[in-house]
């Protein structure tokens, strides 16, 4: 029972893994961003799991119902993905503005013109 | 006696809204080429969806939430067969044809 | 999952579209385990306003991702070492769902034994989201409304005729039925919103999500019937104004708390009843944020948008 | 019975995904893309009442309508692309 109650934290460490080595061994900057955003869905993959509380339902309140989940890392984690994704905007816009002024999105690419300049 | 023969109808309904999903999700994985895939996703979407919300809707009861799920059916009822429409529609322009005979080079049965 | 083939695939289309479906698979996980208004927000954002955002940068800049030429296995090294120490330390966290985890002691329970009385609102993410951690929320529509503008600065062409006269015709003008179809739905959807908007309190829902879903029928409309159509509708200094509205109404309310006797954003000064205080300034506090979010989520798209019709018109 | 539903709708699922890596063109991902979504809304729908807590069905709206803005958007995006590069690696 013990292994299997952790099994949740390790499929998000395999995900939080594949978005770090998406992150750091593709050279499209594009894919860069998308390793980005699943490193941060694991983590918030791993909050929601650390809230849950067996047997509990979710957190809008009714007589009928004695336990709920921890709505704390829920409200923390509302609040991440708006951010994230507002952040990831600004991530994307800055791969066009490169894109404009180098023509490619490939990370060699761009150092290799960097060191020609 | 009232309760009771909407459960089992509300059985039946989610049973074969299962079946026909089931059905639909075979059909994804086997037909050969993507027009006869369009008519799998179709059944799915249309038929599975409809009886698996009508059985969930004699479960509801008169509420709320009897009118949420009429709405997301309806909902449903017109957005997928347009997003199939608009699909096929693309596919066609983009010059990817039906597969006529039975040509076997393309198909789908690998898996 | 999902993940392992993004990885390996090349075609940058395919692979936002199994982001997309990652993060539907992602957000069924956050309903099973409770999250409601998580999922929720989910559903909307990552399935819904990201993915448009990746196809819309695609289209700038390019379809296919170049094989990569380093040496992977650095790399793989590295991510397997880091995963192997994470996955030791998970060995000492409590067991999921234990109700004795040290994450369930502390404040949590105040929450959900004490909100009713002092609040009144049946969803305690909504009451903890705008009123307990009120000035978190504070903080992440400032980081939302700095976004839209930092993306509005790197991406802001300015408006020449050129561009329209390119999607003249609205891009889609050959899918009729779509165009139908669409035209009865985003009243339903703007109708929606608001209804989430509202019902926050009672339901999985608020400002955020509302937000996200109204500006995704103001993009519905913008992509089937031109951008230029869109910009008409919604004059687009009108929605950088809301966009600053929305943050100023919110901290408006603290300051109006503050005017008011209590502290800032300290609710219970707003009306004579503390409760009626409360409701008040959630209701206020979350029309802000959703103000905010929806005018930087359609100011971002149309930035996009308007990046790549001229770029188009330019290659003309 | 409402485990009957999600377990089928779990199958189903899968075999979406399938399609979607296997799907040799691009339009066959984005049916398969379409159908996962559809069985996502079923499935919550399904687990909200397995759960005793019909009252998530304002998420599965959420979903049906995404599903359908998300399909349009990949279509729109689609079509501006150059005719050479539709029909991908066959």
């Amino acid at each position: 029972m013990n292994v299997l109650g952790l099994y949740n934290y390790w499929v998000v460490m395999v995900l939080m893994m594949l978005g770090f080595y998406i992150v750091i061994s593709q050279g499209n900057l594009i894919k860069k961003i998308i390793g980005l955003s699943i490193f941060q869905a694991s983590v918030f993959i791993l909050y929601i799991s650390m809230a849950k509380v067996a047997g509990g339902t979710a957190p809008i309140l009714d007589e009928s119902i004695s336990t709920y989940s921890n709505p704390l890392p829920h409200v923390l984690i509302l609040t991440a993905i708006v951010v994230g994704v507002a952040t990831t905007a600004l991530g994307l816009a800055l791969v066009v503005r490169i894109r404009e002024s180098y023509g490619t999105i490939e990370e060699d690419e761009i150092q290799a013109q960097d060191e020609e300049a | 006696m009232i309760a009771l023969a909407l459960d089992v109808g509300s059985w039946i309904l989610l049973v074969a809204g299962s079946f026909i999903c089931v059905t639909g999700g075979v059909g994804m994985l086997r037909f050969p080429d993507f027009f006869t895939r369009i008519h799998a996703a179709g059944v799915t979407d249309t038929l599975g969806a409809g009886l698996i919300f009508t059985g969930l809707m004699l479960q509801a009861g008169l509420s709320l939430v009897l009118a949420k799920l009429v709405m997301i059916l309806l909902f449903m009822l017109f957005t997928s067969p347009t997003a199939s429409h608009a699909v096929a529609k693309a596919a066609l322009h983009s010059g990817l044809e039906p597969q006529l005979d039975d040509v076997d080079d393309r198909s789908g049965v690998d898996s | 999952m999902t993940a392992v083939a993004v990885v390996l695939m090349r075609d940058l289309f395919a692979v936002v579209m199994l982001t997309g479906i990652y993060s539907l698979l992602s957000a069924s996980f956050f309903v099973v385990f409770d999250a409601v208004d998580v999922a929720f927000t989910e559903a909307a954002v990552g399935a819904g306003i990201s993915t448009l955002l990746m196809l819309s940068t695609l289209t700038l800049t390019g379809r296919y991702a170049k094989e990569s030429t380093q040496k992977p296995w650095l790399a793989l090294a590295i991510v397997t070492v880091t995963g192997a120490l994470l996955i030791y330390g998970t060995l000492d966290m409590p067991t999921i769902g234990s109700a004795s985890a040290p994450i369930h002691q502390h404040v949590a329970p105040r929450y959900l034994n004490d909100s009713m009385q002092e609040i009144a609102v049946p969803n305690v993410v909504t009451s903890v989201l705008a009123s307990y951690r009120g000035y978190d929320t504070l903080g992440e529509s400032f980081v939302i409304f700095t976004a839209g503008i930092g993306v509005l600065a790197l991406l802001m062409v300015l408006q020449r005729r050129r561009a329209s006269d390119v999607d003249a015709h609205g891009p889609m003008h050959q899918h009729l039925i779509l165009r139908i179809v669409a035209k009865i739905l985003i009243p339903l959807i703007l109708l929606f919103a608001l209804y989430v908007q509202f019902h926050g309190d009672y339901g999985p829902g608020g400002g955020f999500q509302a937000g996200v879903i109204f500006a995704a029928a103001i993009i519905l409309y913008s992509m089937l019937f031109g951008l230029s159509a869109a910009r008409q509708t919604i004059s687009q200094p009108l929605i950088f104004a809301l966009s600053a509205v929305g943050v100023l109404l919110y901290g408006g309310v603290g300051v109006a708390c503050m005017l008011l006797g209590g502290n800032y954003l300290d609710y219970d000064a707003l009306a004579e009843d503390p409760v009626a205080g409360q409701h008040l300034g959630i209701l206020l506090v979350e029309l802000g944020v959703g103000i905010t979010v929806a005018s930087v989520m359609i100011i971002i798209f149309f930035t996009f948008n308007g990046r790549s019709l001229s770029e188009r018109g330019r290659r003309r | 019975m409402f485990l009957t539903a999600t377990a089928a709708i779990l199958v189903v699922m899968l075999m979406a995904l399938i399609r979607a890596f296997l799907g040799p063109t691009l339009y066959d991902r984005i049916l398969a893309v379409n159908m996962f979504g559809t069985n996502t809304v079923l499935l919550i729908a399904v687990v909200g009442f397995l759960m005793g807590r019909p009252e998530f069905l304002d998420i599965a709206m959420v979903y049906a309508l995404v599903n359908f803005i998300s399909v349009i958007a990949i279509l729109r995006y689609f079509e501006y692309s150059p005719p050479d590069e539709t029909v991908e690696h066959k």
